[in-house]
């Protein structure tokens, strides 16, 4: 069966039917470390990565979006996220309605990986989703830092999981999805993950607009050793992210770490020399900037290509996404806070059309696994273009109206003076520090 | 009896304590302030963007002494702290209408 | 064989007669990561939890107290508390002396879980089991942090180990323990672990007596960052301690961290969710408190309960574990400082109550896993809870008489002047920060 | 086959020949779990344990100097890094140059270990080794940090990394190498990674000289939490450092693990012991500087050991670190500036000693595996003071000449009005903390 | 030669160094202090329960003038400063007798 | 007006405070700052070497009062910080030529 088409079927399968030998304890191992990982990534990765970023009266703010979110997009997923996404009946849109609450997903209900032979229970194939549920919505935090309303932001972030989220995801990932019969290459999450946060991250600055004093006033970040702990958690967590979407403990699982690895070290030693060449010194923000970029950049194509083909779309991303933050924050003026746009976004779109190229297997030491039987690589970037045009089409549209809609139930913003004592005291009666 | 305020560089903290101190004087308190003046400050980056920062820390030593030490102690102060830059610092000086050791109910010269 | 009473009694088969393909390298595989899942929840993950709790002239010393208990806790399981819980040839209270030094458990030893086929080394086993020797009495540090010598707390930590702990979970995790012979459902340590870390922490707090100036003097924490950081590890490290206790890379394992992971996210937004209601605002440390508490009562339940039964958990476990809190603290008045009881104690008994009734598999869509054959929910209700006053009476009384003779060999209190000045100075000679 | 021979023929073995069926999932799954925990290690372990113990003024200098080592040894690594240690085709001193930009390793290219029938990736193999070629040069850091320039110190460590670190790879764990001919124990790198970064160290410190103020004015950390946070996950990390070297999830990697911690905790209780006695107050930075000490110096002798040799190692680390830090710091008055010397150097040495003496069976509760046929614990011994004494000086002459190049073409250290501002403005542009 | 200390509200530390240095002050000490007063402090929650903190962040600006400085110095404070809310704070002027630069040994008005 | 400006034990400020308010002053500026004086610092410990740092964390809390506070005032603080130790601290005054605050534009007594 080839190896591309592989991926993600599972969720399709009869449930519960199968025998208790057929599981594949080695990649149930990988997926139970797997989705402790992606865990980690946002909890405390991102959040620290997040919260060292902004100025010191808003830091708890940014953690308690991440642990909020977390919590709701959990719970959610439970209840109605993952069938929307995986559950069995559905079409190309969306899925079926039949594993609300996890019905039919049993202590031994097993769901079949397209890797021959290789079954792992389907509990913890929903569990390592909820986990990819979890940091997608946190990751569009970065946006409207330090400006939006708590409660806003939670009722934003449940209502995008459902209408952005979950149905994206059914596109992609699962074997009746739209984008999945058309062929698109999505290892671990270009589109379904960062062009979707990305997109929509866009579009929560625009909507919400600038913080204020943006842009004459500096906004330092306030802990540049908590964004590093972050960046380092986020590091290590991204090869349960990409290496754990094999969903099993092989060579494909090896060589989209190994890829993933690659491509963080090349986009962070791109961003750094950058910086080094244009300003006379690289900082410390700048190569962790560039790492993320490289990893986000990375994930869509992870599993698909090779070292060499990691080690281009690296470095592209730490070119492409520093000139693409230069471009949307000093240029456009826009007031995505933490960059997560040019960073996730530009950098999924990049990842999902550099995929359908370093897939080839026909470019000597940049070579890719190949692609499907029949299919060019002309054919294959028409696919993945069309996928970031439509994931991001419909991602930037339905963000808009969730945003508005949210915006007429409770305020979307703090008020200028309670923007200026920062959210920690304002919304949490908190502070983050006391040290003497 | 003087109070002197120092503005000084913070890593000449400790040259001034022990020119200090090898006139006799002990006591002093310290804070890190943050100073403004012709010393220009330093640019930071974010994320390839460059922001002037135009404090520049300083440390402010506040040393209270007898009318009589004061020549002295201005002129050791002056000179440990002096390194001949911008943003050596500046010294004030004020009246001092009565000091009182809380602990022995001192006042005045012997509260020093 | 029943699942449930498929846990453990590994520990007394006869070691060493094992063929080397009867490992199972899955359940090695995850074993191996579930160790080190469980290391990190004490150390960083509870360490910084708890250390960014505390004043910052506090800080070190609540580092150092979970360091050195590591330490200790570690080669006292390697001389004796191994044997004391899992040696062969022992009764119903106390393990035998055949494994001192882990004598016997050799590098191809292997033991038997009682999932059919599921072989692991030994050596694993004891080492994955030495993580919760680790972090049971580190729980503890939370109830007398910022008064408490640190010798006699290393004396106390110590004997509490071999006295309370390593009987208990002989009592609990042993086949020939008299509560595993009852049929007591602790998956994961809600007896073992958090009962006895909580009635212990109730019996410290009593017995050395309040912080100065509490409880008129706000003594708010220092750093909440790091207090979030550690929440975050422990929810990551968390899947080791549950699913880890499955002892295998199976469907079982798969469960325990789906249900770990939901009442997790429940108590969490419940605790949110009150501190809203009542107090107009959700704050930081709020939801991870109330994260803790979905995870320390959903943990005895872990692997005999669906997703369902850990939703209902995990939200009544951030409800009552917030009274609990309030209750304690405020009207009476003990200083447990960082409120283990409250949140440990009372989440481990609430837990081990509710996993006798979650665990039936008639509930619908909050089933759980079934009970024993011949077991009705009554009988396990009463089961659990002869375990819960077994535990909690033989831990109150067992620490009660330890702290009073540590208290006879060396004080155990700092003098009120060190209280004030801080123990980090006072005890260690260190200062925690020195940022300029 | 002879377990003690059986560790890493592997790279040496005709690649993609092998049937998709060989390879072995658990141990993939560990494997792949361990890569995580040994770039979790550097990055953010170690970075924060070093980051921490410099003053504030340089603390992002360390996070970054971390980064982009791990990010040039990785892509090092990737070009010509792997085929110098493991390429096929090679001599006993340095690698073949078959898998330059590891051509040959396809994603279904397994490798064999010597556990009779376990096969893993050889992708995975070589993103593994990555992980160890990342840390050996971030090690380093701790000598120079606090003064040296950041173009200077990018160069060193990608030149030494090539001409230190990968041939004495070679020399120990390739079955071509010459040491690895002899019989050399070294199971997770004793020699390669300890010996080999803590003589660098030395050399660094002496060649570039003390640091502005040293030794009279105390440099105190600036962060000890920071310190202590890093130390945790470098002791979670770990396990995946030395039981991942077992290429298996089996009782080798069970006991390399239980080892391991046993080691890490007795180093840390015999420093906190010293301290205690000679200065009347254990230390927080003491435990985990002896933590450290026992982690480097089970790493050698870890799969060969049984937990009370390794006890013994421990113990043993815990006193002579603490000595050695005594006498190059204070006595010679060599300003390595965060000890990495006599912690790691030193650690590394008495580790690969002792290995020769506790991996004898013959010890009763102190023994380890046994030694090869026809191998006497003096034979064994005598092999460990070889491979002590060449690798120590072959890395000693090589980084004296390196060090001498690199400051040929570019200065090595900042100037001393540099140096008294601080690395971070000077080299960086940024500041590590703006808290309020 | 005036000392001008005014502790102000953080965040109105741009507006009143760029009041002041229209008039020709670019020289200033800033220290972060905690200001108790009318203003009151805010509520901060812990576990549930609720405690009031009373203290306020405040920055503290000194400033030396000339004498024919001071009353243009003290209006562009009290106007850049003012918000018209409570705890804007309060502007404080003591006699300074002695300045001395410490870099030239220049002193009084010259060492401004 | 006078400035009392008082160092004192970081865990007296309370006591201070409280006193202070009694007398029905309730406007007071604290800074965080490092104390050298006859009061020895501590030892720290750094990887079995030990090291004197000679500074003590102490409280400078600055209070402007009426010249008819003043005598009550300052004994108010001498009773509220004394603990009879090396470390108590001193109380300096200064004499205040004038207050101003900033959001009411009064001056003098009034803005006290
Ligand atoms: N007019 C002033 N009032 C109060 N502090 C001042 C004044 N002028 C300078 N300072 C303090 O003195 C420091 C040094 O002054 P600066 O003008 O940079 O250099 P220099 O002392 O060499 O003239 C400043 O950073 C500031 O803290
Ligand atoms: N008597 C005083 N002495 C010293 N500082 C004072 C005094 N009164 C007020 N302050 C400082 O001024 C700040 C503002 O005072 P406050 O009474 O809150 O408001 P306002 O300035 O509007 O009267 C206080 O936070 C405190 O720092
Ligand atoms: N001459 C001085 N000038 C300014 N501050 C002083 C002076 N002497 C002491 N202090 C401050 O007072 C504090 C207490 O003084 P110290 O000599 O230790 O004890 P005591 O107040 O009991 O005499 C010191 O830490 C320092 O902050």
């Amino acid at each position: 069966m080839n190896k591309l088409l592989s991926l993600l079927s599972l969720g399709l399968l009869p449930a519960g039917a199968f025998a208790a030998e057929g599981i594949d304890p080695g990649a149930s191992a990988w997926l139970l470390t797997a989705t402790a990982l992606v865990l980690m990534m946002t909890l405390p990765g991102l959040a620290l990565f997040y919260a060292g970023l902004v100025r010191s009266k808003n830091v708890l703010s940014v953690l308690m979006q991440c642990f909020a979110i977390a919590c709701v997009a959990s719970l959610l997923w439970l209840v109605v996220g993952y069938t929307m996404a995986f559950g069995a009946g559905g079409n190309g849109f969306i899925g079926g309605f039949g594993n609300v609450m996890l019905a039919q997903v049993f202590e031994n209900t097993l769901t079949a990986t397209l890797s021959a032979d290789v079954m792992v229970p389907e509990s913890l194939f929903a569990m390592f989703q909820m986990t990819f549920a979890v940091i997608t919505p946190a990751l569009i935090c970065g946006a409207y830092a330090e400006r939006m309303r708590f409660g806003a932001m939670l009722l934003f972030s449940a209502v995008w999981l459902l209408a952005v989220y979950a149905p994206i995801t059914h596109w992609v990932w699962h074997s009746d999805g739209w984008l999945f019969k058309e062929g698109l290459l999505d290892f671990a999450g270009g589109t379904v993950v960062h062009i979707t946060a990305g997109v929509a991250a866009l579009v929560a600055a625009l909507v919400l607009g600038p913080r204020k004093g943006f842009p004459q006033q500096p906004m330092m970040p306030h802990n540049l050793t908590m964004a590093a702990t972050g960046a380092g958690l986020l590091w290590v967590g991204w090869f349960g992210f990409n290496a754990g979407s094999a969903l099993a403990a092989d060579g494909n699982a090896a060589m989209a770490a190994l890829s993933t690895h690659i491509s963080a070290a090349a986009g962070a030693f791109a961003w750094m020399c950058i910086e080094w060449i244009r300003h006379g010194k690289p900082s410390a923000l700048g190569i962790i900037t560039g790492m993320v970029a490289g990893l986000g950049t990375i994930t869509p194509a992870s599993g698909y290509v090779g070292p060499g083909g990691a080690l281009v779309i690296g470095l592209s991303a730490g070119v492409v996404c520093f000139f693409a933050t230069m471009a949307i924050k000093r240029k456009l003026k826009i007031d995505d806070s933490l960059d997560v746009f040019p960073v996730h976004g530009v950098g999924g779109i990049l990842g999902t059309f550099l995929a359908g190229i370093f897939a080839s297997d026909a470019l000597g030491v940049f070579s890719g696994q190949g692609y499907a039987e029949g299919v060019t690589m002309g054919s294959q970037v028409g696919v993945q273009l069309l996928g970031i045009v439509a994931t991001g089409l419909y991602t930037a549209a339905v963000t808009w109206v969730l945003l508005k809609l949210v915006g007429l139930v409770t305020p979307l913003r703090v008020s200028s003076d309670e923007e200026t004592e920062g959210l920690d005291l304002v919304l949490h009666d908190e502070r983050g520090y006391d040290i003497r | 009896m003087k109070m002197i305020t120092a503005v000084i560089k913070p890593f000449k903290v400790d040259d001034v304590r022990d020119a200090l101190s090898q006139l006799g004087i002990q006591g002093m308190t310290l804070t890190e302030v943050k100073g403004f003046g012709r010393q220009k400050g330093h640019t930071e980056l974010y994320r390839g963007a460059e922001y002037v920062v135009d404090f520049v820390p300083k440390a402010k030593l506040e040393v209270a002494v007898r009318d009589d030490q004061l020549e002295d102690a201005l002129e050791a102060i002056r000179a440990a702290a002096n390194s001949g830059k911008i943003g050596d610092g500046k010294i004030f000086v004020t009246a001092l209408e009565q000091v009182i050791r809380i602990r022995t109910h001192e006042s005045g010269d012997d509260a020093l």
